[in-house]
């Protein structure tokens, strides 16, 4: 065995490509191949995962090289469970686009439904971007794995093929495209100041003129790439535009990329001063108000969703902020937290979002409470997503904040607590909005529909809100994993 | 004034300009090229920063990454170019 | 000295003014071409600074590529024409305040960069060091070869991947894209592919080849051979047909997965994966960039064309 | 001497590029442009290509700038000629030059 075999870390990253590239030739096997291909992903992910309990720290140094010259793959708790997550929600959504995608009807003459043919091959390279992020320990690769993303997540936001999609699709282009130029331009300010590429050449870096250039490049082209108000101009139209798959891979995989990267480099770098921690918590502030007032006002379901996203990742950049100089040595742990309980809960809720308005015909909130067909499956899904990114307890999003707050209570920054109350308020007012139209059954005119029996549809939305909430109970072993290997340094 | 001051302080302005196009430019196409602007002149501050005084050789860490570079931007622009058609079909079958 | 270091000057000059020019222009044609010689322009200044692959690789993909792809599209949304007259303008009106707000924003960020390029310390060290000292093991003589398919091949990969991602993309996007016209070139222009093309073929074989030891390699390579597919699409002596389709697609994913296929397969034995035996090296390097480069060459002929082939009325091909 | 020669040939070859350029700047329709660009550019990427070729160290360096130049020349004729053939198409007229 030990005579042929490849470290699962690199496997984890490369699996996914074999797949894309077997569903690319094979668009009529694509299915059961990227669900083979994302299995197998998970089975090198759960080695990854033996490899991490084991040893904290799991590097693996690619080419046999070892940084500074070559690039190392590195692994701890965090990678871990940010890798676990996505394989969970590939699968997931793998199941629903199944569903999804089924009933497409092939068009003009073509041999195979395009949604179908394209998904696939690339829902694999998004997985093997992602993958190569959370185990990146270089500057420039981390470049490379954004572009891989960017590309295939706008292939994915304009599966749909409306011109919506493509407008917004052509928006969110310009923007990744952007946002990852800066970040190249970053990269290229640290190898002027360290002549290294590595993380560990940043770590023991001193400050000075072109590193705070480095970060302030950094910095901005990965809040455009993870959405920060007001770089967020993006994000609503392109996924609530996208199908519903394709929204549920974007929403909770996608924008988490340039978050975990802004982690890894907050952990990594000599750290940003107090002012920025600061601003980033007022864009932050910022964020969750704003997208909070703008999910109040959407007149669409999926649009509301994604705004929801906005106020959402305004609340992790709190929890970023929240712990001041000190280093993020322990707001960091709830941002991390609150970044599992958006991405398994929002998901589930845009998997939700599609199969209501696949049932219903449309997705307009002031007219679902008059639909006669009522989806109830998807409809308990939502609202069980909905319970953890409000943060009720005992979901995973409740003790996502609750650590928030917790810490800033111990730290006596009332503001954010302020804050994160304020945007628990707004979301329970605009997530009402939309439960209100599932309960109230006043307004039909119609005879209401007979119950039409379950889908399998209805599975994966339901299961990733059902574990949005009861991943809650197993906040402790989360905790645990994510502290395998002391991702900033800090014992529990 | 060697010529990676020279040349990184050239390519610092493209970038810039490369910025100002992109924030300001209302044309899709033109707000593309001016991605490839700010593409060239990040690539330029790179290659600047790989020069060493003759006799010395330029450092290749930094041409690699430029050339991989080259290549990731021709695709995001084919990518790019690829919805602008597909964009302008649309919305000329449908608006007229 | 000084005369270089005039010229140095009047070239960075010159491709900042051209820069401007570019965002200036009001013609996107003639946009486009300011792109074009831009590109050029800051070929030479690569050049100056010795780096003579970039420059390569600048030329070939970063000017000529994308200035193929450009026009090509301008001519797509100008109904078959490049000239400014009888087709919709591709611009729509702006709002001028907050262009003037967002340029001076980014005029200001632009001067603090500078300043804290000028800050930064001169000369510091690289890898240059570590790379002279890997050299012996790498299996090339060529730095930049090194680095790229050895020293960083994982980067390389991955940027192979991005290729693959992109034609996935344009494919998935121009699905059913009615096709623009192909611009009649004449006789003299048919002449001139039937001499250029074979030698460019064997001009890309010989940049491929000599990449090993020097300046050149996979993706000046790929290019050269992508710009013959181009020109070959562009004089119909390559007519893609829905038959082509699996060759195309086959084309495409060579390069990424022979690449990923070695950087596994050479895994094992106390090796990690991308650690290429030292005897075998060349050779598996050599065989990862020939396949690189047919990938490359396929995708980039692919990016030009468009979308994926399809069948073509009688009408059209007879024209 | 030899280098002396080479040196001579390309400050003379950049002299035509310079006077072809201006042609292209100042001549009123797209023919006569073409006609100073092609000429001019041409006649100044022979002397260019001599002076490189007469600098260079060995035969096979020299042979290859011969193949360039051959290349070059074949392209820009054809460049020329499309664009003329394009511009007849479009309906450009030569513009009456004023006397």
């Amino acid at each position: 065995m030990p005579e042929f075999a490849p470290d699962p870390m690199t496997l984890a990253i490369l699996l996914p490509l074999f797949g894309a590239i077997a569903a690319f030739l094979a668009p009529r096997a694509a299915p059961l191949i990227g669900l083979g291909a994302v299995g197998a992903m998970a089975a090198a992910i759960a080695a990854v995962g033996h490899a991490v309990a084991q040893a904290g720290t799991v590097t693996v140094p690619l080419g046999g090289w070892g940084a500074p010259l070559g690039i190392e793959l590195r692994a701890d708790g965090l990678a871990l469970a940010m890798l676990g997550l996505t394989a969970l929600i590939a699968l997931a959504v793998g199941l629903g686009a199944l569903s999804a995608f089924a009933g497409e009807a092939p068009a003009d003459g073509q041999p195979m439904p395009r949604q179908r043919a394209f998904f696939w091959p690339l829902c694999l390279l998004l997985l093997t971007g992602m993958n190569g992020v959370y185990l990146s320990a270089d500057l420039f690769n981390l470049y490379v794995m954004l572009e891989v993303i960017s590309l295939a997540a706008v292939g994915l936001a304009v599966l749909g093929g409306t011109v919506a999609a493509l407008r917004a699709g052509l928006a969110y282009m310009y923007a990744s495209l952007l946002g990852a130029l800066m970040v190249l331009l970053g990269v290229g300010f640290v190898y002027l100041q360290t002549g290294r590429l590595d993380f560990a050449g940043l770590a023991g870096a001193q400050g000075s003129p072109a590193l705070s250039a480095a970060f302030a490049l950094m910095l901005v082209g990965l809040a455009l790439k993870a959405a920060l108000f007001p770089l967020h101009f993006w994000l609503p139209e392109a996924h609530a535009n996208a199908t519903a798959p394709a929204s549920a891979l974007l929403s909770a995989l996608v924008v988490k990329a340039g978050l975990y990267i802004l982690l890894r480099l907050a952990e990594a770098g000599p750290f940003p001063g107090e002012a920025i921690l600061t601003l980033l918590g007022v864009l932050g502030t910022g964020a969750v108000l704003w997208g909070g007032v703008q999910a109040l006002r959407a007149e669409r379901l999926k649009l509301l969703v994604a705004w929801s996203t906005v106020a959402q990742i305004g609340l992790i950049f709190v929890a970023l902020a929240r712990a001041g100089t000190e280093g993020l040595s322990d707001s960091w742990r709830a941002a991390a937290l609150l970044i599992l309980a958006h991405a398994v809960a929002k998901a589930g809720m845009f998997l939700a979002a599609g199969r209501i308005k696949d049932v219903i015909g449309h997705d307009r909130i002031s007219e679902l409470d008059r639909s006669a067909v009522r989806p109830a499956l998807a409809q308990l899904a939502f609202a069980l997503a909905a319970i953890s990114l409000i943060g009720l307890p005992p979901s995973l999003g409740f003790i996502g904040k609750w650590s928030l707050m917790e810490g800033a209570m111990g730290a006596g920054n009332w503001h954010w607590i302020a804050v994160t109350m304020a945007g628990t308020l707004l979301s329970v007012a605009y997530f009402s909005r939309a439960l209100t139209g599932f309960l109230r059954f006043d307004r039909v005119r119609a005879p209401l529909d007979e119950h039409r029996g379950w889908a399998l549809a209805d599975a994966p939305p339901v299961v990733l809100a059902g574990l949005a909430v009861g991943l809650g109970l197993a906040a402790g072993p989360i905790l645990a994993v994510l502290d395998l290997g002391r991702p900033f340094g800090v014992t529990p | 004034m060697t010529e990676a001051t020279i040349y990184g302080l050239a390519g610092l302005a493209v970038f810039g300009l490369g910025l100002m196009g992109v924030l300001g430019a209302a044309d899709r196409l033109r707000r593309l090229v001016a991605l490839n602007l700010c593409a060239g002149g990040a690539a330029m501050v790179l290659v600047a920063s790989s020069w060493r005084p003759p006799p010395a050789a330029p450092d290749p860490v930094p041409h690699a990454l430029v050339i991989t570079g080259i290549v990731v931007m021709v695709s995001a622009t084919a990518v790019a170019l690829a919805l602008i058609r597909r964009l302008y079909s649309l919305e000329t079958d449908t608006d007229a | 000295m000084t005369v270089l270091l005039a010229f140095d000057l009047l070239l960075a000059a010159s491709i900042v003014g051209l820069a401007a020019a570019t965002l200036l222009m009001r013609d996107a044609f003639a946009m486009i071409v300011a792109f074009i010689v831009f590109g050029m322009l800051m070929a030479l200044g690569w050049a100056r600074l010795v780096a003579p692959d970039v420059a390569l690789a600048e030329v070939a993909i970063g000017a000529g590529l994308s200035g193929a792809l450009l026009l090509r599209t301008l001519a797509h949304l100008r109904g078959g024409s490049l000239s400014a007259q009888g087709g919709a303008s591709v611009s729509a009106p702006a709002n001028g305040a907050t262009q003037g707000v967002n340029a001076l924003l980014a005029g200001l960020a632009t001067c603090a960069l500078g300043l804290a390029y000028l800050g930064a310390p001169q000369n510091v060290p690289g890898l240059e060091a570590h790379v002279a000292d890997a050299m012996p093991e790498s299996g090339v003589t060529h730095p930049v070869t090194a680095v790229l398919l050895n020293f960083r091949a994982y980067d390389t990969l991955m940027e192979v991947v991005v290729l693959l991602a992109a034609v996935i993309v344009v494919w998935q996007v121009e699905r059913g894209l009615a096709e623009t016209p192909a611009p009649a070139l004449g006789t003299v222009y048919q002449g001139f592919a039937r001499v250029a093309l074979p030698v460019a073929v064997i001009a890309g074989g010989y940049l491929l080849w000599i990449g090993a030891e020097a300046p050149g390699g996979a993706f000046q390579a790929g290019a050269v051979l992508g710009a013959v597919a181009v020109l070959g699409l562009l004089s119909r002596h390559v007519r893609p047909a829905p038959a082509h389709r699996p060759l195309a697609r086959g084309a495409f994913v060579v390069g990424t997965a022979v690449f990923a296929l070695v950087a596994l397969g050479v895994a094992g034995a106390g090796r990690v994966a991308f650690e290429y035996p030292p005897a075998q090296a060349k050779t598996l390097i050599l065989l990862i960039e020939a396949m690189v480069t047919i990938s490359i060459a396929a995708t980039l002929a692919a990016l030009f064309h468009g979308r994926a082939p399809v069948a073509v009325s009688r009408e059209e091909t007879d024209r | 001497m030899l280098e002396i020669a080479g040196m001579a040939c390309m400050a003379l070859g950049a002299l035509f590029f310079v006077a072809g350029t201006i042609g292209l700047l100042r001549f009123p329709d797209v023919f006569c442009r073409l006609h100073a660009l092609t000429k001019a550019d041409g006649m100044g990427l022979a002397l260019v290509c001599l002076g490189a070729a007469i600098g260079a160290p060995d035969g096979g360096e020299a042979l290859r700038i011969l193949l360039i130049w051959i290349f070059v020349a074949l392209a820009s004729a054809t460049g020329g000629h499309l664009v003329a053939r394009h511009a007849r198409r479009a309906g450009k007229l030569v513009r009456e030059v004023r006397p």
